[in-house]
């Protein structure tokens, strides 16, 4: 298969987790959303990993998830911690703070 | 650190065509740790911080906190003054641990700068005396416990038990570390990685305030969502420009867009000759960055989270991340793309025109101090922008300058800040401010000192700065931008000049907030803030020939 | 002996400085120290006359440089006096007249608690005229010219709580200032002209200046001088400032100031000689006050506007005459001179009628004073036969050679200036009847004085009865005696001028002259010139003297009620340049609130405006927020990927 | 080295300013003596300046010189020619009176807390404005200059906002927040002139390389420096948009008014009678030396301007109600004519202006400060409060009188001698504009007689009947002003020896001659 056709994919996995970000409401999901976001760039880094024929990319992919991962950690936690006190998941709720 | 190593491009590609022969022996990478002393200390400082959370009586927490903190970031100066007296600044700049940091002019003053201004945050996180003390306790303006719901029992017990968030200090360090590899990194995912270990220790920061909790956790929320979000396309940028060079390293990528390399194999040569791979990435690892110094469009974050941060917090980001990010942006620009000089050039124009206006403007309506200061912090970003934008060694340096400058002023700014406070904490609406002068001279003089410092008057650094950036905009062609620059800052001048009408010609509230008489902690931060600002503006010399001697990439 | 003229200025400058720095305790002897110090001036001038009869003709004029007042490059202003025979006649007439009404005032402001400042301002009233008359340049002429315009002003207004006293003060000082426009505009262009403004550097250069230039400068100095001298159409503020002490009007309003303006004209006679063209329009101004003067002379009841319309008709005659050139110059400083004796003398009566009649000025609640007031009726008389031109008498010398001289200008022109001159004559002799027939003749109209009025809070005088019929009484001696010197100058002043043309040999090396030779016999013009005056007296007779004085005025005709009102030129300045000013200033007020300050604070709202609304754009959102980024982030990739025409 | 006498000219103050700010709070009286001590003192130092310039000497005299920020090609340079000497006198001259002036302007209420310490602020920032003053008049160096020139803002700015009128023509809140509005219009107007300055600053520096008034001058007139024209004139518009507000010219001049009138008297004469004579100043000195060519390209709109705020001011000085703002109005009218002497590129228009900047420092300061120890008596900036104070005060109206006759240029007092010359130097290259420029006198004329018939003739009001005359320090302010102006309307030749010279290095910087005399030229 053409490894173009991999980075299209990259590429609409990203605009899918973009648009996902800005219509979602519930935080998690958003977050969610920006997860899918990194995952399109691995897709990508991987694909052109292939393409250039060096492992860099491959390796970047790795350095990802560890950083998703720890996005996670420290997502869930301010996510949860919103949601305790306000009972509430809602990006939108949360607009104390405005103009 | 040391897998950047493995990435460096020479030895991955030993590794690629080597990986089926039997294996003697895996070649250890090389770490210049003497050079890497300063990134090296903080790291270690803030996972010495983390067992010392895990071992370390509560009652002693926040003072072995406090010792490692200030002792960690110290020596790391020290190291960094080591570093560039050695001549590591200047002849002896080179490219360190395997390609992924550079150790050079421009990064070791901005590290110094970092250290500095995380120096003075620490003395402002440790500030205990503003607030009364609870049940005998002496309270910061961190919360007892983050992880407790406001205004429940298992807050009020562990207020009652003198709980503190002492895990500020070991975070701020981890933001301290990424943040100095971040304008040192040379390879691309050397600088995502360092994005990621500042940003992510700054959004626990910003959820752990004593008061008004949900307005600190909702700005935690709003820049973590934020920021991941232009995190992602940071990365996605920085895949296409993997795509477009076959490497992330910022030397090799510069050559491949010089067209300067040799070995140039056919999936390279396909990329190669696909600019738009180039220019997409380009402009997507462009939004990262200007989110991080809160450039417009990608400013929206700033008002939101320096209101509803702690305030010793607000005053580390504004200064420091800008530093940091705008260390970043300037070696990217200036050492993997100065062949593209002029595809970004136009572009950052306009973001520094939008960038200076926008900021300007809407600051003018604005009612809350710190929603004020993060809208001036925009303004500034834009004329830092007009700095860049000179794309010449005189606009490196008085970017340089400019942003010793600001971060001093800016730290100050807010350490004043957490001094005015009424019965619900910090008194941050403008009206609460009205008469300042005339209840506490000295502190609205200081105030006032660091708000023309942020106009530009002169004889403050502010207008060093200012007018470093604007001489090197114009010589470097971008006389247009110093007119726009120069409209901002008139519009920018009303909105701090208001504030000083306040406190010094209106009449003060009978009911109006305290000030509150500080511990040397924060004095120290205020001092150190007026000092600065004043010799920067008085005798600036000696501070510009040290950002001119440090106006060098290596590459 | 040149170094005494700086004395001339000096004696009654220093009389101003002590009187008006030296507070209270010189109020006892303060009148004194001016009056004498006045008198040193005069007797310098004395001495410094005989000097110069001592010398010949061309020898006489003097100079002295005190030092360099404005020297700049390119620019040299001297401190620097000239004395010649013209300068010494107004000198002997400015501190000889100007003596006489500081020892008049003694007895006249003998009640004013402010005196000593009285005589402090007629000091330095002194003093500046003083140095107008000897300044060897234009622009330390227009020093003195300006400092005799702020002495007007402080005496008009010497009764500053009077309202109509200050703003008669400050009218003569503006309209004064709009004919000092004139006389700056000349010093400039003369400056750009000759590079001097010193009399002889000019006069010696005006061959190599344009007759335009030299119409412009003479223009312009007509205007300073109109200004100065009450001419149409700058001689509105003449009447209102008899609101000041009548010594005052005496001195400056009558004497010695106003005439300045014929003094300029006089002085730059070899600019007007080289500038026919304005030297008409010099006539024409000439003519139109004699008339203008005189007519408004003949409607007033008010004595001393009367006599003011009268100053400014003889001034007429003067203008007129300096309009003729060199055929009349000398005429116009005689019958200047003249005029300041009797018309000196005219006031200080007038004055002396007021003081005895509770201050009232309306001639019709006079009457029958004759009686009462013997010398005052005496000198008056004398001053209004002068006057009047009754031969013999001072006036009769100088106004019959001016007519002649309007005559000889020759053509149409001298035919019709003969006739104006001539019928001003005759309203001349109108007026100065009907202010003689109801003042001193006819029965007792006299008045109750009216109550001190509480508003104008005028305080009263000591011998101001209120309810009280006035008790007419002779003025003291300090009064009458100036009176009757000057009296004697209306006499006999024009017939010694005239005996073997002296004045015309005096002031010829000056000015000039030459011998006029009008159409007719000099003895037809002098005829009828007395039949014109008779016929006017003999009306003011049939009209005054024959039927009882209303003491309420009757409507008259329109022309009257014009004269009475300065022939409606007040109205107009009223309408077109106070209501218009007014209009104007109001408007600019507006304007420069709405329009000029408005443009900034418009701009100062529209981004205050423009603040608010993308201030709505931060609407909390974290989701709105994440798509300006997003927004953001396409646009610059479409930036970045247009910049390269990809 | 030689003692840097211009440097502790400048400095004296300076450190007065510091003492007199760390004078505890109880001890106010003492900071006002301190202040005036200082201020004699450099008094003292002017006129040694003034003794140890040498009229016939080298252009720039007494000059200092020293590196101060390299990288921006900046040097701490100094040095005065006749202007600065003569600015630099009227400047000391004027201080000591303001503050003497000034003395009960900021005692403090009983009520006010230990901490505020209002005396000490006030007289510490006007020695702080003094010293900026003083050294901008000395600096010979552009960006030295921009920096004072934007920096004694600042204490004008708390001078004018915190320091008000007590009298005023509204109610107490009205009061402070229209004071608080001319502080922020006065603050608002110079920083956007300023900034728009900077951009030609750093212009000029792209253009020269470095900020050396007389290394540039000289460089350009040897022809090694050559600017574009529109380059020279952009730079020049904005320098002179600058000046053009500090001075200020219309239509940049409605901050002026506001500021003058909320200020208390003796700021009021700061503002008109020193800080602004900055922005004639550095016409004078720095658009004409620095742009020549762009000067006379732009001289036929700037005259237009100059005579529009001639005209327009003194207008507008006829339609004010409030005492301040009328003499306000009136020094809006006489910077046009400073403006215009400088621009009509005459020697005598010149040093006509240059003696105007004195002359209407001194004469304003005599209107303006009597009318504050009016206002002050009497607690109201209305005119048509007063009403025959001549009769109850004849000594202060007497002053007031006179400040008013120098104002309207009477001869004999100083201004005529200036105004006059700026007259004739403007007619000698544009006539239109010296006559319509002399129209000028007749409408100064009518405000001020206007304004002195309101307040000082006329029946007394009520409320005036009891207003006490002059005090002797009151007396002690206003007499030698007015002698000064006596004796510069007499005998200004020490001013104009000084000027001359200065006058005649600008005249060739623009490359200008006088016109001849007709007469001359016709031969």
């Amino acid at each position: 298969m053409n490894p173009v056709n991999y980075l299209y994919l990259a590429a609409l996995l990203f605009t899918i987790g973009a648009t996902g970000v800005l219509i979602r409401r519930n935080a998690i999901v958003v977050f969610m959303c920006v997860e899918l976001m990194l995952n399109a760039c691995n897709l990508a880094f991987v694909a052109f990993s292939r393409m250039h024929g060096n492992l860099d990319g491959q390796i970047i992919a790795f350095f990802t998830m560890v950083v998703a991962a720890a996005e996670v950690v420290v997502g869930l936690a301010i996510i949860v911690s919103l949601f305790r006190s306000r009972h509430s998941a809602s990006v939108d709720d949360a607009s104390l703070m405005k103009l | 650190m040391s897998t950047a190593a493995v990435l460096s491009a020479p030895a991955v590609h030993s590794l690629w065509t080597t990986a089926a022969e039997p294996v003697d022996k895996i070649p250890a990478p090389t770490i210049e740790y003497a050079q890497l002393a300063p990134i090296l200390i903080v790291v270690g400082a803030a996972v010495l911080g983390i067992l010392l959370e895990a071992f370390v009586p509560r009652r002693a927490r926040y003072h072995a906190q406090l010792f490692l903190a200030v002792v960690g970031l110290a020596a790391a100066f020290a190291a960094t003054v080591g570093l560039a007296a050695s001549g590591h600044a200047s002849t002896q700049a080179r490219i360190a641990a395997m390609g992924a940091i550079a150790v050079d002019g421009p990064a070791l003053f901005l590290q110094g700068t970092i250290l500095l201004t995380a120096l003075v945050a620490v003395f402002t996180f440790a500030e205990r005396r503003l607030d009364p003390a609870h049940h005998g306790h002496r309270v910061d303006s961190f919360a007892a416990e983050a992880a407790a719901v406001p205004g429940s029992e298992h807050e009020k017990s562990a207020v009652k038990a003198g709980f503190t968030t002492t895990e500020v200090f070991p975070l701020a360090l981890f933001a301290v570390a990424g943040m100095l590899v971040f304008p040192a990194a040379n390879d691309l995912l050397t600088l995502f990685i360092a994005l990621e270990v500042f940003s992510l220790p700054l959004y626990l920061l910003c959820a752990v305030a004593r008061r008004k909790r949900l307005m600190s956790q909702e700005a935690a929320v709003k820049y973590f969502l934020l920021g991941a979000f232009s995190s992602a396309f940071l990365l996605f940028g920085i895949a296409l420009l993997y795509g477009y060079a076959g490497s992330v390293s910022y030397a090799r990528i510069a050559d491949v867009v010089d067209g300067a390399v040799t070995d140039v194999d056919p999936a390279l040569a396909s990329t190669m000759g696909n600019d738009v791979l180039l220019l997409i990435g380009f402009a997507l690892l462009l939004t990262g960055l200007l989110f991080k110094v809160g450039a417009v469009p990608f400013h929206m974050w700033t008002p939101d989270v320096y209101q509803g941060a702690p305030t010793p917090v607000t005053g580390f980001t504004a200064a420091a991340t800008k530093v940091a990010a705008f260390g970043a942006m300037l070696r990217l620009l200036y050492v993997v793309l100065p062949g593209l000089t002029w595809d970004w050039r136009p572009v950052m124009w306009g973001v520094a025109i939008v960038t200076m206006l926008g900021g300007a403007v809407v600051a003018i309506t604005q009612t809350d101090i710190k929603r004020l200061l993060a809208y001036s912090s925009i303004a500034h970003a834009g004329f830092i922008l007009a700095g860049v934008i000179a794309a010449t060694p005189e606009g490196v340096s008085s970017v340089l300058f400019y942003l010793a400058a600001y971060s001093f002023v800016t730290i100050g700014a807010f350490a004043v800040v957490t001094l005015v406070r009424d019965a619900g904490g910090e008194a941050t609406h403008l009206s609460q401010w009205a008469g300042l002068g005339r209840r506490s001279p000295l502190v609205a003089a200081v105030f006032a000192v660091f708000l023309l410092a942020f106009a530009g008057i002169p004889l403050t650094s502010g207008f060093s700065g200012k007018f470093a950036v604007f001489k090197a905009a114009a010589e470097g062609g971008a006389g247009a931008l110093v007119v726009v620059g120069v409209i901002a800052s008139a519009i920018a001048a009303f909105f701090y000049i208001r504030v000083i009408v306040l406190m010094f010609f209106s009449e003060p509230k009978p009911e109006g907030p305290t000030v509150a008489v500080p511990s040397p902690l924060t004095m120290t931060a205020i001092g150190v803030g007026v000092a600065v600002t004043l010799v920067l503006g008085l005798a600036p010399q000696y501070f510009l020939d040290l950002a001119g001697s440090a106006g060098t990439f290596v590459r | 002996m040149e170094n005494l003229i700086a004395l001339l200025v000096a004696a009654p400058l220093l009389g101003a400085a002590v009187l008006l720095c030296g507070g209270r305790r010189l109020d006892r002897y303060g009148h004194l120290l001016g009056t004498v110090l006045a008198a040193a001036s005069f007797v310098i001038g004395a001495v410094l006359f005989f000097d110069m009869l001592g010398r010949g003709a061309e020898e006489r004029a003097l100079y002295q440089t005190l030092f360099a007042w404005v020297p700049v490059e390119g620019f040299q202003a001297n401190i620097a006096f000239q004395l010649d025979q013209l300068s010494m006649t107004f000198v002997l007439l400015i501190s000889g007249v100007g003596t006489l009404i500081h020892v008049y005032s003694i007895g006249y402001m003998e009640h004013d608690e402010r005196r000593r400042r009285f005589f402090g301002y007629l000091n330095l009233f002194l003093a500046a005229m003083l140095l107008l008359v000897l300044a060897d340049n234009y622009l330390l002429l227009y020093f003195g010219w300006e400092g005799v315009g702020l002495a007007s002003y402080l005496l008009i207004g010497f009764w500053q709580h009077k309202p109509s006293a200050a703003t008669a003060a400050k009218k003569a000082f503006l309209v004064n200032r709009v004919g000092d426009i004139g006389l700056s505009i000349a010093i400039m262009l003369m400056f750009t002209t000759f590079g001097t403004f010193t009399f002889g550097p000019v006069f010696q250069e005006l061959d190599g200046a344009g007759e335009g230039t030299l119409n412009a400068i003479a223009l312009m100095l007509l205007l300073a001088a109109c200004g100065k001298s009450a001419q149409v159409p700058l001689q509105s503020w003449l009447g209102d400032a008899m609101e000041g002490p009548t010594p005052v009007s005496a001195l400056i309003h009558a004497a010695t100031m106003v005439t300045a303006g014929v003094y300029l004209i006089t002085r730059s006679g070899a600019i007007f000689n080289a500038a026919p063209d304005a030297q008409l329009v010099v006539v024409v101004v000439g003519a139109v006050t004699l008339l203008f003067g005189a007519i408004v002379g003949c409607a007033k009841d008010d004595i001393k506007k009367a006599l003011a319309g009268s100053t400014m008709s003889q001034i007429g005659y003067m203008v007129l005459a300096a309009g003729l050139g060199p055929i009349g110059y000398v005429f116009a400083i005689m019958h200047l001179v003249t005029h300041g004796f009797f018309k000196a003398g005219l006031f200080l009566g007038a004055g002396s009628v007021m003081h005895a009649m509770n201050d009232e000025v309306d001639m019709r609640k006079y009457g029958g004073l004759r009686k009462y007031m013997p010398v005052t009726f005496v000198t008056f008389g004398l001053g209004y036969l002068a006057i009047i031109g009754f031969p013999g008498l001072s006036g009769f010398w100088s106004k019959d050679k001016i007519i002649e001289a309007a005559f000889a200008k020759g053509g149409a022109e001298g035919w019709i200036l003969g006739a104006v001159t001539l019928l001003g004559a005759g309203i001349t002799a109108y007026y100065m009847t009907r202010v003689m027939l109801m003042t001193f003749f006819g029965e007792k109209r006299w008045q109750p004085a009216p109550a001190a009025d509480a508003a104008t809070d005028v305080e009263p005088s000591a011998d101001h009865h209120p309810g009280e019929l006035p008790h007419p009484h002779e003025s003291p001696k300090s009064m009458t005696v100036p009176m009757i010197v000057l009296a004697f100058g209306s006499v006999f002043a024009g017939a010694l001028f005239s005996f073997n043309s002296s004045f015309v040999h005096w002031l010829e090396p000056v000015t000039r002259f030459e011998h006029g030779h009008p159409p007719v016999g000099a003895a037809v013009i002098t005829t009828a010139t007395v039949v014109v005056l008779l016929i006017g007296a003999g009306i003011a007779y049939a009209q005054y003297g024959r039927k009882p004085v209303p003491v309420t005025a009757p409507r008259g005709s329109l022309l009257t009620r014009a004269a009475r009102r300065d022939l409606l030129q007040d109205d107009f300045n009223h309408v077109v340049l106070v209501r218009g000013g007014e209009h104007l200033t109001r408007s600019l007020v507006y304007l420069d609130h709405s329009l000029v300050d408005g443009v900034v604070n418009g701009t100062a709202a529209s981004v205050g405006g423009l603040s608010g609304r993308l201030r709505k754009l931060q609407n909390g959102f974290a989701r709105s927020y994440a798509l300006s980024m997003f927004g953001g982030t396409a646009v610059l990739i479409a930036a970045t990927l247009l910049m390269r025409g990809v | 080295m030689s003692f840097p006498l211009l440097t502790a000219t400048a400095a004296l103050p300076a450190l007065g300013a510091v003492l007199t700010a760390a004078v505890p709070a109880a001890r106010h009286t003492a900071a006002k003596w301190l202040a005036l001590v200082f201020s004699l003192a450099t008094l003292g130092l002017a006129a040694l300046v003034a003794v140890r310039f040498d009229p016939g000497g080298a252009r720039y005299q007494l000059t200092e010189s020293h590196a101060w920020i390299a990288d921006f090609g900046v040097r701490y340079e100094l040095g005065v020619d006749g202007i600065g000497v003569a600015l630099i006198a009227l400047t000391a001259l004027l201080i000591p009176f303001v503050i003497l002036a000034g003395w009960h302007d900021a005692d403090p209420d009983q009520q006010s807390n230990r901490r505020w310490r209002p005396t000490q602020g006030f007289f510490a920032l006007i020695l702080a404005v003094e010293a900026m003053v003083i050294l901008s008049f000395e600096a010979t160096d552009v960006f030295l200059f921009y920096i004072l020139f934007e920096a004694m803002l600042i204490p004008m700015y708390f001078l004018i906002g915190g320091f008000g009128d007590r009298a005023h023509s509204g109610s107490d809140e009205n009061a402070a927040a229209q004071r608080s509005y001319a502080a922020v219009k006065f603050l608002l107007y110079n920083l956007v002139g300023g900034l728009i300055m900077l951009a030609a600053v750093i212009g000029l520096y792209v253009v020269a390389g470095n900020f050396s008034l007389t290394e540039i001058a000289e460089a350009r007139a040897a022809g090694d420096l050559t600017m574009a024209t529109n380059t020279e004139r952009w730079l020049f518009l904005g320098f002179f948009f600058a000046f053009a507000v500090k001075a200020p010219l219309w239509p940049l001049h409605t901050w002026l008014p506001n500021a003058m009138g909320e200020a208390t008297a003796p700021v009021a004469v700061l503002i008109t009678a020193v800080v602004d004579k900055v922005g004639t100043f550095a016409m004078l000195r720095f658009c004409l030396q620095l742009f020549p060519e762009a000067s006379k390209w732009a001289t036929p709109v700037i005259v237009v301007l100059a005579l529009v705020s001639i005209i327009y001011g003194a207008l507008l000085a006829v339609g004010q109600r409030d005492i301040k703002r009328l003499v306000a109005y009136a020094s809006i009218s006489h910077f046009g004519f400073i403006i215009l002497g400088i621009f009509a590129m005459t020697s005598q228009g010149q040093s006509g202006a240059t003696l105007y900047m004195v002359n209407h420092g001194i004469s304003t300061a005599v209107l303006m400060l009597v009318a504050g120890f009016l206002i002050t008596r009497r607690g109201s900036r209305l005119i048509a409060d007063y009403g025959g104070v001549q009769k109850v005060a004849p000594i202060l109206a007497g002053t007031f009188l006179i400040g008013g006759l120098a104002t309207l240029s009477l001869p004999g007092l100083a201004p005529f001698v200036s105004e006059f010359l700026v007259l004739v130097g403007t007619f000698a290259r544009y006539p239109a504009a010296g006559i319509v420029a002399t129209v000028g006198i007749v409408l100064a004329a009518l405000y001020v007689l206007v304004l002195y018939q309101r307040t000082m003739t006329g029946p007394v009001k009520p409320e005036v009947r009891s207003l006490p005359d002059l005090k002797a320090r009151e007396l002690a302010v206003v007499a030698p002003l007015i002698a000064l102006l006596v004796l510069l309307g007499v005998f200004p030749k020490p001013l104009t020896e000084i000027v001359d010279p200065a006058v005649r290095h600008t005249m060739s910087d623009v490359q200008q001659q006088d016109p001849r005399p007709e007469v001359e030229a016709a031969k």
